[in-house]
């Protein structure tokens, strides 16, 4: 029973991280419906900004003498620093592709994924970098059991960005506007809806909550890698979409649901085929419903 | 000429402001706790100068100043395309393959290493070519299969000695059969769905075959394969079969070639089929084929199969080459390249996926030399590629819009 | 459609001027192999390091008769098969008299059939897996340690000083980390240690909570860690130790990296590791250290080796005086000196053998620990 | 004549490689209801989506109050009181109808103004009050075309540009529509109407355009309109 809870809260906090990037990959989903392969390279870029930063504040000693304050402005320089990199890349490699073919769209995606992340080893070298770990890496016992800090914080994370999003999403002007545009771009600018801004604003958005999870990983995990995005991109997408792509609460869902899947399974099968226990509820879930946990029978030209 | 200037000047210089601000903070931030900008600047600067010169000419040809070089070269272009134009398709792919057939003769190891490469990668490219470009399906699991046709030879010909050519139609077969086992749940998906449902079935299969130890032998790959052979009638001493393995290159070159060729006018003749043809009314309104009697069911599998029975026949030459498989060479990535080759080359467009699989083996070939930046490179053509032609390098004629993208 | 075809035939064309024909001059042209680009990029370029510190010192020192210079092709294998392949016919076109690598066996394997085809030599510095000097190709040779070797080391340890009854593996699904992982479980059988457990993990990884609470849970002496890259391998033992797992923590090779320390931190503390013996108090491992670190930073784990391995080319083809690789093999077969990582001597399979004995890590260092031949340190 | 409120002088645009339009000139003035007829394809919508910046300008100028508007981004003309209903009514169908209206209001930032406006609309449609928290897609036809027109309204335009308002609606809806198109105008919004529905159309509107493959065939009052015989031929199915 304990080594049942102990694992229960692993696959929580992993399927929190999961959820953290799937967020983002989903919010950017919804309104252009792109599937941006460099979402995983701006969760890596957030890690490697994150680690730039507290490393030069140790380096110049204010990590030691105001911890906190540190932390937090990493946090928001990072956040920051992600989103105009979203933006910027939306601006060029995906923006001048508005109406063209969704493959071309994807294509471009992916030879920007391959970039970024070239662009990460070749300025930052291909060693992992450590994070200032040890003012995070507390944690507290119940029992048998024992839960970290960090744990509670990804888990308490996703939740409080689960309802901000959806209250930004449904109950903003904002998230109006970005709904009026995932729906029907041509009728929201006829509405005076600057679609282009509100995908730009929507890209900063996911990216900045993909450099969070970034950070959060790298504090959790203790290192960032240039190749870190890859895999989490791939398994936040498959998160996205199992919950419903386009679903903000479907992509927790989704999240949740793949990281407890494959904590399971290498908790009570086998750890070299997680992933694939991972990939085959998914499959097996899209296959009942087709359009995921939370998704909407959108109609079939839009899909 | 100012005015074209105005107007690309001010995006231009925005644009390199902020990837200063995205450099500088890679570059300039020191774990020692200091600031440093000579660096930032100088790596920035090499990109500005070379950003600067681009629109430079850019700017210099919308507004005419180019056209004492532009207009001879337009007009030698013109003259050179209707010489071209003078001698008969039939002509031009005979010199085609004529080349092809001399290649290894005036060429070194290393280049028909790259050649080898191209064109098990044009069988891969038109294989996935019949999923996306005909039936309209995005599949980002592709690479799956051209696994399973490696493994098949591999398997066959190490624990029953089966030679490669008898291999081949047992590849294509599972191939194939593999094509249906992923085709079938996926047949009520669409769009995005379907992509993520076939990126994992590919992750899928490339796992089984990294774990199964006992089947594959795992991570360590099977080792000892035996490299493509003919039997020869030999009459010394009596009448006898001399068995021949193929090691050298260019043998290998020449079999990739048969397969290449094969595989082009097999998809060719598809194409222009009425299975073909019912392939593109699924591509373009998958509700419309049904409705006009098209068993869209059977039609998305056969799809599925066929694309992957090229696959499952370039997989079985590939082991055959590299007379060793591990699971290594089936990742994602590799889906995802010979997905950019299909789309940057132009989709349902034969020449195109020929231009866009040469584009993306020799192109990391050619940036060989640079070793790190290579794969920025890569990256970064892909982009830019797409950016200014959207539509593939060779767009075929015969694509209409796809009902999926309607909408913008 | 003709416009497309002349396209083609053009680009067709581009391929042709890639045949660099070999200009006459007096230049040695030596290969390396490694993973430049990827994950393995760390070990991959300390390898390429390494190979280079050679070639300086060897020039430094007066070069090799009968050539103006020394020149070092480095070719990225990314550490898949197929760029490997690819590499070495490069490598072959350049008409290279030797290469250098390559470090993930899976490459090293198929590229070494190739190389065989036109009879280079091959020096690998880092692949251990059996396999690459058992197919009896005749100019294949090794510089580190075998599988098999590290293996036995390991788990005569665990019996001898740790005196422990179980053990739980895991390994990270590469031919290098299962073969290994995969020698220790049997070796542990062999001595009566009971195996609790061996689970894999896969390339990639980053969350190993489940499969260490499992390990916890199963409470087994010694937690055995075999993994390609020393990156997930403080990954691990952060989480370990965060986790609290209390076995003892063994690893392998891989994680014998300065940055296994940096990274883990006060986790790596107590971890042990069993990697080739290098005595740094040589004169020999001086003068490459003091190359290698002014130009190159930290030294890895395996520019030593990739070191030592150029050297033993080279010095083959100055003592022969020829590059042919039958004259190359049998200076090989001779030789017997000090290298910066060991004494060099080859055998007759290619293999050099090894001296792996147990480094401890004490205050973030690597401490030597334990010996085979002399036990406790 | 007072000033044209929207002017086009030759407009040339295009989709791809097919050519749209091929030279439209046409005169809007403050007040009136302008009808513009055609059949399938002649280039009705494209003409009003040219007007709004969606399709691009190849040649020729747009003049908007006196300035020209050729080029610029759509999304600013709503803010200068251009507005348009567009073909097929393209509601948000995944947003409530109350939030269909609000986006209609969505350059305009006085929050009590807009809620003034809104319950205006209810008043005038009350069925939109009945449906306001139903998704949009949901509605039946009319009543997405009534929600179409409200949502324009909500932007306060002066001038209305509608495409085929009476399209697939049964004709006692239809009639319905075009009384209360006719209602908005007495309130002082100048429409561009654009129908199919030729008869309905030439009947409420003052002056009247007739569309041919890309150009203007014929420019005339209504009524003038209503009486040719080769315009009753053509479009009036006589």
């Amino acid at each position: 029973m304990e080594y049942f809870i102990q694992q229960f809260i692993n696959g929580i906090t992993l399927g929190g991280v999961y959820a953290l990037i799937a967020l983002g990959y989903t919010m950017v989903y919804g309104v252009i419906q792109l599937i941006n392969f460099a979402h995983g390279e701006f969760f890596a870029a957030g890690g490697y900004m994150g680690v730039i930063l507290l490393a030069y504040m140790t380096g110049a000693g204010y990590l030691e003498t105001h911890p906190f304050l540190c932390i937090a402005g990493a946090g928001v320089l990072t956040m920051a620093y992600t989103a105009f990199l979203a933006m910027g890349v939306e601006r060029m490699a995906y923006k001048p592709l508005r109406y063209a073919s969704r493959l071309s769209l994807l294509v471009s995606a992916l030879g920007m994924s391959i970039f970024l992340s070239n662009g990460l080893m070749l300025t930052q070298g291909v060693f992992d970098k450590p994070y200032p770990s040890e003012l995070t890496h507390g944690g507290f016992e119940i029992g048998p059991i024992s839960v970290g800090y960090l744990q509670v914080i990804i888990v308490g994370m996703t939740a409080v960005l689960l309802v901000g999003l959806n209250i930004l999403v449904f109950k903003t002007r904002i998230g109006m506007a970005m709904r009026a545009t995932a729906q029907d771009k041509i009728m929201s600018s006829l509405v005076s809806i600057s679609s282009n801004r509100i995908i730009a604003l929507t890209f900063a958005i996911g990216a900045g909550l993909a450099a969070c999870a970034g950070m959060m990983t790298g504090f959790y995990y203790g290192s960032v890698r240039y190749d870190m995005g890859f895999v989490p991109g791939i398994k936040a997408f498959a998160a996205a979409v199992l919950g419903g792509i386009g679903n903000i609460t479907g992509a927790m869902l989704g999240g949740v649901i793949i990281g407890m899947v494959e904590v399971f399974g290498a908790a009570y099968i086998s750890g070299q085929y997680k992933d694939v226990f991972a990939f085959i509820i998914m499959i097996a879930v899209l296959y009942f419903k087709p359009t995921g946990i939370m998704g909407e029978n959108v109609d079939d030209t839009r899909v | 000429m100012i005015r074209e200037c105005k107007k690309v000047l001010k995006p231009f210089v925005l644009g390199l402001l902020w990837l200063l601000a995205l450099l500088w903070p890679l570059l300039g931030i020191h774990p020692d706790g200091t600031l440093s900008f000579a660096n930032a600047f100088q790596v920035w600067l090499y990109i500005a100068a070379v950003a600067f010169v681009c629109v430079f000419l850019y700017v210099l040809n919308k507004s005419g100043n180019l056209d004492f070089a532009a207009r001879p070269a337009a007009v030698l272009h013109g003259r050179v395309s209707e010489a071209a134009g003078r001698i008969p398709a039939k002509a031009w792919i005979g010199l085609l393959l004529g080349f092809a057939l001399i290649y290894p003769q005036i060429t070194g190891r290393y280049e028909q290493d790259v050649a080898i490469n191209v064109l098990i990668y044009i069988c891969l490219g038109l294989g996935l070519n019949i999923v996306i470009g005909l039936a309209g399906m995005l599949d980002l699991g592709y690479i799956a299969f051209y696994g399973v046709g490696a493994y098949s030879y591999a398997l066959l010909n190490t624990n029953f000695g089966i030679s490669f050519w008898f291999s081949l139609p047992f590849a294509a077969v599972l191939a194939a059969l593999a094509g249906c086992i992923i085709g079938y749940p996926t047949l009520r998906m669409r769009g995005d769905y379907l992509a993520i449902v076939t990126l994992g079935f590919g992750e899928i299969v490339r796992l089984i075959l990294n774990n199964w130890m006992t089947l594959t032998n795992g991570p360590n790959g099977i080792l000892g394969i035996d490299p493509p052979s003919f039997y020869f009638l030999s009459f010394d001493g009596g009448l006898s079969f001399e068995h021949l393995y193929l090691k050298k290159l260019h043998y290998l070159y020449y079999i990739a070639l048969f397969l290449a060729v094969f595989t082009i006018i097999a998809v060719r003749r598809l194409n222009f089929s009425r299975i073909g043809r019912a392939w593109e009314s699924i591509r373009e309104d998958e509700t419309a084929a049904e409705l006009m009697g098209v068993n869209t069911f059977l039609l998305k599998l056969l799809a599925y199969a066929m694309g992957a029975v090229f696959a499952g026949l370039a997989g079985a030459f590939f082991s055959a080459r590299m007379r060793f498989v591990s699971p290594e060479s089936f990742t994602f990535l590799e889906s995802a390249l010979v997905l950019a080759m299909v789309v940057l080359g132009g989709m349902a467009s034969i020449p195109g996926i020929i231009l866009g699989v040469m584009a993306l083996i020799v192109l990391p070939e050619v940036f060989r030399e640079f070793e790190l930046y290579r794969m920025l490179a890569v990256g970064g053509a892909m982009t830019v590629m797409m950016v200014f032609k959207p539509r593939g390098l060779i767009p075929a004629k015969r694509v209409g819009t796809r009902s999926e993208e309607k909408e913008g | 459609m003709r416009k497309q075809l002349l396209t083609m035939l053009v680009l067709g064309l581009i391929l042709v001027p890639f045949a660099v024909s070999p200009a006459a001059t007096k230049t040695l042209r030596i290969g390396s192999m490694s993973p430049l680009t990827g994950p393995y990029a760390a070990d991959g370029n300390d390898i390429k390091n390494g190979t280079l510190t050679a070639i300086e010192i060897f020039e430094e020192e007066g070069g090799i008769p009968g050539f103006d210079e020394i020149e070092l092709y480095p070719q990225d294998t990314a550490c898949d098969p197929k760029q490997a392949v690819a590499a070495a016919n490069k490598l072959l076109n350049l008409e290279v008299v030797g290469v250098i690598g390559a470090y993930c066996s899976s490459s090293t394997i198929p590229a070494s059939e190739t190389l065989a085809e036109e009879d280079i030599p091959m020096i690998t510095p880092a692949s251990t897996n059996e396999q690459v000097t058992e197919r009896g190709l005749p100019y294949m040779f090794r510089m580190c340690g075998r599988d098999d070797d590290q293996s036995k080391v390991a788990v005569q340890f665990i019996k001898e000083s740790l005196n422990a009854d179980s053990i739980f593996i895991v390994d990270d699904k590469t031919t290098y980390s299962q073969g290994l992982a995969d020698g220790v479980e049997k070796e542990c059988e062999k001595a009566g240690i009971e195996v609790l457990g061996h689970d894999h993990v896969n390339q990639g990884d980053k969350d190993f909570s489940a499969l260490l609470t499992k390990a916890k849970s199963k409470g087994a002496d010694v937690f055995y860690m075999s993994m390609q890259n020393h990156a997930t391998g403080s990954l691990m033992t952060i989480q370990a130790k965060r986790l609290g797992l209390d076995a003892q923590i063994l690893t392998q090779d891989a994680n014998m990296h300065p940055n296994f320390i940096k990274v883990a931190k006060d986790a790596a503390e107590g971890v042990m590791v069993t990697f080739g013996y290098v005595d740094e108090s040589t004169p020999e491992y001086k003068k490459y250290a003091k190359k290698f670190s002014a130009k190159y930073g930290e030294i890895g784990a395996y520019g030593t080796y990739a070191y030592d391995a150029a050297t033993v080319l080279l010095k083959a083809i100055k003592e022969s005086g020829s590059t042919d690789p039958e004259d190359i093999k049998a200076e090989i077969m001779n030789m017997n000196f000090q290298g910066a990582s060991k004494m060099v001597k080859f055998r007759p399979n290619g293999d050099s053998g090894s001296n792996y004995i147990v480094f401890v890590i004490k205050d973030g260092e690597y401490v030597k620990y334990w010996d085979p031949a002399k036990g406790k340190l | 004549m007072a000033a044209p409120l929207l002017e086009l002088q030759d407009v040339h645009a295009s989709y791809g490689s097919i050519k749209a339009l091929k030279g439209i000139s046409l005169t809007v003035y403050p007040g009136e209801i302008v009808a513009m007829i055609g059949a399938n394809g002649a280039g009705k919508s494209t003409t009003l989506m040219t007007i709004c910046g969606i399709v691009q300008v190849q040649k020729g100028d747009i003049f908007y109050r006196g300035t020209s508007i050729k080029g610029t981004p759509p999304e600013t003309l709503p803010p200068l009181g251009l507005c348009q209903v567009p073909e097929g009514r393209r509601i948000f169908p995944r947003l409530t109808v109350r939030e269909n209206l609000e986006l209609g209001a969505f350059y305009r930032r006085e929050r009590t103004a807009i809620d003034r406006d809104i319950d205006q609309a209810y008043s005038f449609f009350p069925i939109l009050k009945e449906r306001r928290n139903q998704q949009g897609g949901t509605l039946s036809g009319g009543e997405q075309q009534m929600l179409a027109i409200a949502r324009a309204l909500m932007s306060r335009p002066k001038l209305l540009l509608m495409d085929e308002p009476s399209l697939g609606l049964a004709p006692k809806i239809v009639q319905k529509i075009f009384d209360i198109i006719a209602e908005i105008n007495k309130e002082g919004t100048t429409i561009l109407l654009v129908e199919q529905n030729a008869n309905l159309a030439l009947q409420t509107a003052q002056r009247g355009y007739v569309l041919e493959t890309g150009a203007i065939s014929m420019e005339d009052q209504a009524a003038t309109l209503l009486d040719n015989p080769d315009i009753r031929k053509a479009y009036l199915g006589e």
